[in-house]
């Protein structure tokens, strides 16, 4: 594909076909302040953020909005445009919980380094709060309507991605708010509680329920639950699963998880755990090392096929295990126990 | 029926409107009609007649455009021309009866004018001073013809143009409306030919039409009286543009606050569609056009383009950018033409009489005539159609007569809420799209709302931005928050809670809500507060630093006291105080208790001997 | 927001049935309304609009039933719903109020008017009576200018009104 | 599956029965979701119940649970009246056509309707527009399966997507969900009991000959027991150990009181896991494993792609990782294996299984690969068959329509079918223990339309019991016309009201697959 050359405050950037001003510029490594683009969605507009100077274009056009021409000549750091950015900043400061600048719940808030970028820290203007409650009925997340911005990308993930809409813009203007039908609690909405709204929350307005714990390694793997195999990515800290987020480069879900790919891991880390071998003696499983678990099973199975052959004994191997351990299970039981009878519940 | 047929049928029909056998009573029943009580009137008036047995018919008629002088009959009594008779009142009513109807004299000044020269004292029609300055083509069937009758409409060139543009190719069409010079009438004043021509080479089909009538400028009211009174000619008008373009489907977006204009469209389609003005293969020219209403639900920002669009579609009046524009993208992606209501109902005599003659009126830039609906402090108020170019002052003064009080006439607000207000040392000022841009304000689709000295500025600007702040779509943060923060600012400053800097942070933040806004709705809405702080800052000033609202709205700053030297003690005011703030012994002096007064103003109002004083 | 929306939110954590159980009912005569349009997208406003108009005011049921018979999801009509000033989401008075607050309104005194029909009603703008008899609104404009200050009461226009003027309007229905 | 999950979104019609896609599948549920809504993709579910996906579905036929058959044969008998079938496809790629069309001539849509009650209508409707389409899809899951002629069912399907040539091309296929998350790999592994690693069958001598050279000793020449059939000879002594890894039969088998007699009457019983399921509670030894997250390896999803999985938690007490237990229990036995990672193991399946032979450890790094992928510079397959079928030519077979194995009658006058909900995973050994997921889902429901509800005099939110030949539960009832009449629906999941106590475990002659998805069940109030 041909790669299309403008520029941007005089650098000459390339950009892809049918790319977006602010995406081939973010691309370049140049940032403009945006809130509600999202690149897995449409572009919208909503933030103003982005508004650039275009030779030849009336006005301000947003660059989420604006496809790259050849040769186009952009302009990212005028008066004006700083004017504008800053202005709608300052708006929504304005309109937010005062402690928004330095709040961790996000920790990654869009709205924090934009206002970072263009020097808002404080607000000249009239200060409002939105009159709502939380809405803390999901067990995982808490949509916090204070924090909203309004940029939609919830309600865009939600039927864009997820082709659901459990929720969607209510009421209008200033009284605006996302909500599922009918003004409800989320809980009681069809939301399938996949959460990927709130990984696409530009600031604290969707959070996952519980401190915000800064994962100290992450690590891609793959879903234990349904075959199929969504890649994510486990933010661990101290030994805990503390973050799970959906691999946006994996071609099966491109990012997307649902609720037990999201939220369901936690087992891991249940006290329930098995830690130790268990033998039963007289009716009662109890703790054992594993010299004495082994064998006692490699000399029972040793004596049950000396007795009565190798197809007196028979292993269920597991859908849930790997490839790797499902192929030294089944080779076990063939080569290792000579016997033929082994299966899995494929079919349940 | 042919077409020549159709007309010969109408002319029949309309021949009986001015030459009546028995006398016609024509009673002006568009909203204004209704609303100033027309239908109760003829109701009576009705049994009147038939009581003592006086023949006569009645037809109903829409708007003339003197509204002021409503309720309004025309009567037509064998072999005379109309009388019109204004601000009827029951009484005055009765007495016309006998008078007129019976005796066939016109006594003392009930009559306002004679549809024909002038007889008896009682002047022409044409030569009243709300009509003389008048050039009617959008307006040209209202209050003349019947709306429910189709015969009255074909009896005036009715679907001539249209008849006349099947003969010609969709590009002559076009070309014919490119050297009319019309522009768009519901506000931005884009060419309508050039709008055709991307439709009309734009790929995708079908191709729509969008008829906007969604009139949601506070102020303006000329979309429905068209609708009203003449709805045919809209119905023309996109049958023209249907057929320029190249589209087969049609909506109609009109407002649901307009009932009897979705009435009176929804009959004038099925009286079309049966004498095959529209439908399948329209006058047997092998063109189709199918039309459909759509009915507004309460949003001014489904008057822009795109949210218009997403209605239709049912979804949520959202604006979206632009470019796409709705000539390649638009109602469900495909190419769509939106014209207002005004641009359409042009059409036809443009059609019908050529796109030179059309181009006759106006300035250069601006061609044409356009309509204005005149409201608020003047006396004449109503709507108007007049050639571009033509002063505000011979708007306001000689059509609108000025204040009805004899007020100070302060200024005009125009383009309601997208537009500004212009001050009267301004009134010079020839009124075209670049002209009133040039002062910070935008034609708009024509508002005029005359303001006078007991306007306060500053609670104007207040009002305009608690409209847009509510009718905000709240897509995009600068419209959204900057108009509440704005309306704050404002609100505060009625209040007399007015910081210092707070003009300059209006300022600041008008600007910039103007540049970053995502559709017009957030890009004009500043300006009623920048033109008011641009003419009349020092009016701002003495709200934030003297706490003083001159003009005697803001409550907050005023308070009414009762002088006692004037005070006869007539007692009119404490009866009709709501809060019983008032007392006082009857032919004594009274006194207002402020602890109690809400300002409401009735006493201010009712006191015949000046005696309240507002402060 | 609706009424439901400011109850606590936790009331009905986990005890409902899961959404995807859940079906609005929807009575022979709202299905025989809402099959007289095509189920498309496109119809969601009228269906609205014809829903209120015979209903009065819009239910959740009846906003469930239109999302089920167009395909749409339900948060969609909520969402169209309640963007559109025309639609109610609560029961409205027998007796519909609107005082125009449109700018040629405005400036002949409309808010005056507005505040005394409210002091009487004792309901503030977008209130109904508890008795369910009047509903006051305000309204942008109904393009009366000319004979501005408008009110409007059940679908009559009104104009020239004062004060006194308006109330007399409101009583005379009482 | 044959072809892959981003196909879903290129295909313009896709016939989707016995999956409840959106809660089982979550994220291919999904993809069909934007199918239908943004890409104008036609959906059409078959399922008796008015699942979630039916929202966004042109078409939902509610055959009577178990009459796919007829359902599949009439579209085909619509699809070749109209004469819509695909004649190059049919006559260049396949064969045996003729011994499969008695079955379809027979079954029109009449008489299709008198049996799955699907109006005959929406039937010819269906097979329109399923051959219509240039690209149609056929996903199914355990609906389609988990029948005593689940292999007709499926072979029906097979039949209507080589009828309408919708098979090797993209956008098109017969696609299988995969319920759990290596199923696929368990199969590719070998994990059965008539093939080796690869798919090859035991009966094959050549094939055997391969793998007993690479492992060393003599393997058995006779396809072993299935799950069901090892259950049943052990309760009857043939078999005396069971080794049993990270399976949970005591809640997921049918008849689990029959299932729970032969896991008691095992003679030696060792299950590995990472919880104390209600398997394990019969062992004699139960051995600690490590969970998904504790280990390295590879997983094969249910579009054949093969991909990572890392280990990134350190394993709990004294657990160990399975394959060392494995190693070191067959070390111990006498059968030596000396592997030191996964990473050795999978070297090993590279060599032996043809269609990993590409699939290697670092290849799959980012993306995983999708098999078969015979060597190292291979891009893995996106679709199978594309120019011939793995045998050639494809073959219709016949499949007569038959009637499941035990329906609903006097005594037992409902047919319970089961399945899966969104919030909760197979046995919810795991989903169990994530509050939330509890909260959500509490569980223990059983679903019950509104008048077969009436006539019973139960409320929603009652406790009912619901009970079959085999046991009885108890469960509340959710009354709901997402259930047609007549039929009653429980999901699996949950200890506290197993599904399977009643579930009937008549066989597949062919998959050995239990008839899970229709038995006779009776309802009643609990006072």
């Amino acid at each position: 594909m041909e790669e299309i050359k403008f520029t941007i405050d005089g650098q000459e950037v390339t950009a892809k076909p049918g790319q977006s001003v602010l995406e081939a510029t973010l691309a370049a490594g140049i940032y403009i302040p945006n809130l509600c683009y999202d690149p897995k969605l449409e572009p919208y507009g909503g933030c103003r953020l982005c508004v650039v100077e275009i030779e030849g274009m009336r006005g301000l056009p947003t660059a989420c909005t604006t496809k790259v021409t050849p040769g186009m000549k952009v302009r990212s750091e005028t008066p004006e445009v700083h004017q504008v950015r800053k202005i709608t900043m300052e708006l929504l400061v304005a309109d937010h919980p005062l402690e928004c600048l330095t709040c961790s719940l996000n920790q990654r808030c869009d709205l924090q380094k934009a206002a970072a970028f263009l020097g808002v820290d404080q607000s000249r203007l009239r200060r409002s709060e939105r009159a709502l409650a939380n809405d803390e009925s999901n067990p995982f997340f808490v949509r916090d309507f204070k924090k909203c911005i309004l940029c939609a990308r919830c309600v865009r993930v939600c039927s864009e991605v997820r082709g659901l809409g459990a929720i969607d813009m209510a009421k209008r203007g200033y009284e605006a708010f996302i909500s599922p039908f009918a003004g409800l609690p989320i809980a009681d909405s069809i939301c399938e509680s996949c959460g990927e709204c709130v990984d696409h929350c530009p600031t604290g307005a969707l959070y996952v329920r519980g401190e915000a714990i800064l994962p100290g390694k992450e690590v891609k793997t793959i879903c234990p639950y349904c075959g199929v195999g969504c890649q994510m990515v486990l933010g661990i800290r101290q030994n805990r699963i503390v973050k799970v987020l959906g691999d946006l480069t994996y071609p099966v879900n491109s990012g997307s998880l649902c609720v037990k790919g999201r939220f369901g891991l936690d087992f891991a880390s249940s006290e329930d755990r098995l830690k130790t071998p268990l033998i039963k003696k007289n009716g009662q499983l109890v703790e054992a090392t594993w010299d004495e678990a082994l064998d006692l099973v490699a000399s029972r199975f040793k004596e049950i096929k000396k007795k009565h052959g190798g197809q007196a004994i028979a292993g269920l191997c597991s859908a849930k295990a790997t490839n790797e351990e499902n192929y030294l299970f089944q080779k076990f039981i063939r080569a290792g126990a000579g016997s033929p009878h082994i299966d899995h519940c494929a079919r349940l | 029926m042919r077409f020549e047929q159709l007309q010969a049928r109408a002319k029949k029909a309309w021949q009986e409107v001015v030459s009546p056998q028995i006398p016609l009573i024509r009673m002006g029943m568009a909203t204004c009609g209704r609303a100033a009580g027309g239908q109760e009137l003829l109701q009576a008036f009705q049994e009147e007649l038939a009581k003592n047995k006086i023949q006569a018919q009645f037809s109903e008629v829409g708007c003339l455009g003197l509204c002021y002088a409503e309720p309004m009959a025309e009567i037509i009594l064998p072999g005379r021309p109309g009388v019109l008779f204004a601000k009827l009142t029951p009484a005055k009513m009765k007495k016309i009866g006998e008078d007129y109807l019976v005796h066939g004299k016109i006594v003392g000044d009930s009559a306002l004018a004679v549809m024909g020269p002038a007889r008896n004292g009682t002047p022409a029609f044409t030569d009243l001073p709300m009509v003389k300055g008048q050039q009617r083509t959008a307006l040209r069937n209202c209050g003349i013809i019947d709306p429910t009758n189709l015969d009255h409409y074909l009896a005036h060139d009715g679907y001539v143009g249209l008849k006349r543009a099947l003969s010609l190719s969709p590009d002559e069409v076009i070309a014919e409306v490119k050297t009319s010079g019309l522009r768009g009438r519901g506000g931005a004043g884009f060419p309508t030919g050039q709008k055709w021509e991307f439709c009309r080479k734009a790929t995708g089909t079908p191709k729509y039409l969008i008829c906007n009538a969604d009139e949601g400028d506070p102020g303006a009211f000329m979309d429905r009286s068209v609708l009203e009174s003449d709805p045919h000619s809209v119905l023309e008008g996109m049958a023209l543009a249907a057929y320029a373009i190249g589209a087969e489907h049609g909506y109609i977006y009109c407002r649901a606050e307009y009932p009897l204009a979705l009435e009176r469209l929804d009959l004038a389609i099925r009286q079309a569609t049966e004498h095959n003005l529209l439908g399948d293969n329209i006058l047997g020219s092998g063109f189709n056009l199918h039309l459909k209403i759509k009915m507004g639900a309460g949003a001014f920002v489904c008057g822009e383009e795109t949210a218009l669009m997403a209605s239709i579609e049912g979804r949520r009046g959202m604006p979206r950018t632009r470019p796409p524009f709705p000539a390649n993208q638009g109602l469900f992606g495909k190419p769509t033409t939106i014209n207002n209501v005004e641009t359409l109902a042009n059409l036809p005599p443009i059609l019908a009489k050529g796109g030179a003659w059309y181009a006759g009126f106006g300035t250069e830039k601006s061609k044409g005539t356009k309509t204005f609906a005149l409201a608020g402090k003047v006396d004449r108020t109503g709507l108007i159609e007049v050639p571009m170019g033509i002063t505000l002052k011979e708007i306001v003064f000689d059509i609108g007569g000025g204040s009805p009080i004899g007020k100070k006439i302060k200024a005009v607000q125009t383009g309601g809420p997208s537009g500004g207000c212009i001050p009267a040392e301004l009134f010079d000022l020839p009124v075209d799209y670049e002209r009133l841009a040039a002062v910070g304000s935008i034609m708009g689709s024509g508002g005029m709302v005359v303001l006078d000295e007991n306007t306060c500025m500053v609670d104007v600007a207040r009002y305009f931005l608690e409209f847009t702040k509510n009718e905000s779509c709240g897509k995009c943060a600068p419209c959204r928050l900057g108009t509440r923060q704005m309306h704050e600012i404002l609100t505060d400053i009625c209040a007399g809670r007015g910081r210092p800097g707070d003009i300059e942070l209006l300022e600041e933040i008008g600007a910039a809500v103007r540049k970053g806004s995502l559709c017009a709705l957030g890009g004009t809405a500043p300006n009623p507060v920048l033109t008011t702080i641009q003419h009349y800052r020092h009016e701002y000033e003495q709200h934030i630093q003297d706490q003083r609202c001159f003009a005697g709205v803001c409550k907050a700053l005023i308070t009414y006291s009762i002088n006692a030297e004037t005070c006869n003690g007539c007692r009119v005011c404490a009866t009709n105080c709501p809060q019983q703030a008032i007392s006082g012994e009857k032919k004594k002096p009274h006194v207002i208790d402020t602890a109690l007064c809400i300002k409401c103003g009735i006493c201010y109002e009712m006191c015949k001997f000046d005696a309240v004083v507002r402060q | 927001m609706s009424k439901k929306a400011k109850k606590d939110p936790f009331a009905s954590r986990g005890r409902k049935a899961r959404p995807s159980q859940m079906r609005p009912k929807v009575d022979p005569s709202l299905r025989a309304l809402l099959e007289k349009y095509p189920a498309e997208r496109s119809n969601l406003i009228p269906l609205l609009q014809v829903v209120q108009d015979q209903h009065g005011w819009l239910t959740e049921d009846s906003m469930a039933a239109i999302a089920e018979y167009l395909h749409v999801p339900s948060s969609i009509v909520y969402g169209v719903a309640t963007f559109y000033a025309q639609f109610y989401m609560t029961p409205q008075g027998k007796h519909r109020v609107k005082v125009c607050q449109g700018t040629a309104c405005h400036v002949r005194g409309s808010q005056a008017i507005m505040d005394q029909l409210s002091s009487k009603l004792g309901i503030p703008p977008g209130g109904t009576t508890s008795d369910l008899l009047f509903s006051l609104e305000r309204v942008a404009c109904f393009g009366s200018c000319a004979l501005a200050p408008v009110m409007v009461l059940d679908g009559k226009v009104h104009g020239r009104v004062t004060i006194k003027k308006a109330e007399k309007i409101v009583e005379g229905v009482k | 599956m044959t072809n892959s999950i981003s196909e879903f979104e290129t295909a313009d019609t896709v016939f989707i029965i016995g999956s409840n896609t959106t809660e089982a599948h979550p994220i291919i549920g999904l993809k069909l979701r934007r199918a239908a809504l943004f890409h104008g993709a036609k959906i059409i579910v078959a399922d008796p119940r008015r699942i979630d996906i039916t929202q966004v579905a042109k078409l939902h036929l509610r055959q009577r649970s178990g009459t796919d058959v007829a359902l599949i044969n009439a579209m085909m008998n619509v699809i070749l009246a109209e004469g819509l079938e695909d004649k190059n496809f049919i006559a260049e790629r396949t064969e045996g056509l003729e011994d499969a069309l008695p079955a379809i001539k027979e079954m029109t849509p009449e008489r299709a309707e008198k049996i799955t009650g699907v109006p005959a209508e929406n039937i010819r409707q269906a097979g329109r527009m399923f051959a219509q389409a240039d690209r149609a899809s056929i996903v199914y899951a355990m609906g389609i399966t988990q029948h005593s002629h689940g292999t007709d069912n499926v072979k029906a399907l097979c039949n209507l997507a080589m009828l309408t040539g919708n098979l090797g091309k993209e956008g098109a296929g017969v696609n299988p969900l995969r319920g759990q998350n290596n199923v696929q790999g368990a199969c590719d592994m070998g994990g059965l009991p008539n093939v080796l690693p690869g798919y090859k069958p035991v009966t094959d001598e050549a094939a055997r000959k391969v793998f007993e050279e690479a492992w060393g000793v003599k393997l058995p020449e006779k396809p072993g027991l299935t799950m069901i059939e090892m259950l049943n000879a052990a309760e009857k002594g043939e078999i005396k150990a069971l080794f049993i890894m990270g399976e949970n039969p005591a809640l997921s088998d049918p008849n689990l009181n029959h299932t729970r007699h032969a896991l008691d009457q095992c003679e030696f019983l060792v299950v590995q896991d990472i919880f104390l399921t209600e398997t394990a509670q019969f062992a004699d030894v139960v051995l600690p494993g490590a969970s998904f997250a504790e280990k390295d390896g590879t997983f094969t999803n249910t579009e054949r792609r093969v991909g990572r999985v890392r280990q990134a938690l350190t394993l709990p007490g004294q657990a160990r990782q399975d394959w060392q237990i494995i190693q070191d229990l067959s070390n111990r036995m006498g059968y030596a294996m000396k592997y030191d990672s996964p990473r050795q193991i999978l070297e090993e399946i590279n060599q032996l299984v043809p269609q990993y032979a590409g699939i290697t450890w670092y290849r799959i790094e980012k993306k995983g690969i999708q098999w078969p992928c015979p060597d190292t510079s291979h891009p893995g397959t996106k679709f199978l068959h594309q120019d011939k079928f793995t045998r050639g030519k494809g073959k219709f077979h016949p499949t007569p329509f038959i009637e499941s194995a035990e329906l609903p009658d006097k005594k037992y006058p409902l047919l319970l079918t089961t399945g899966r909900q969104l919030y909760h995973f197979h046995t919810s050994t795991m989903t169990g223990r994530v509050e939330g997921l509890e909260e959500l889902c509490p569980g223990g429901s059983v679903e019950i339309n509104p008048e077969d509800a009436a006539g019973l005099e139960i409320m929603d939110g009652e406790k009912v019991e619901v009970a079959s030949r085999r046991g009885k539960v108890e469960a509340i009832a959710l009354v709901t016309e997402k259930v047609p009449k007549g039929t009653i629906f429980m999901p699996f999941h949950f200890a506290a009201a197993p599904a399977n106590m009643l579930t009937n475990d008549a066989l597949d002659p062919t998959a050995k697959i239990p008839e899970l998805k229709v038995c006779a069940a009776a309802v009643r109030k609990v006072a």
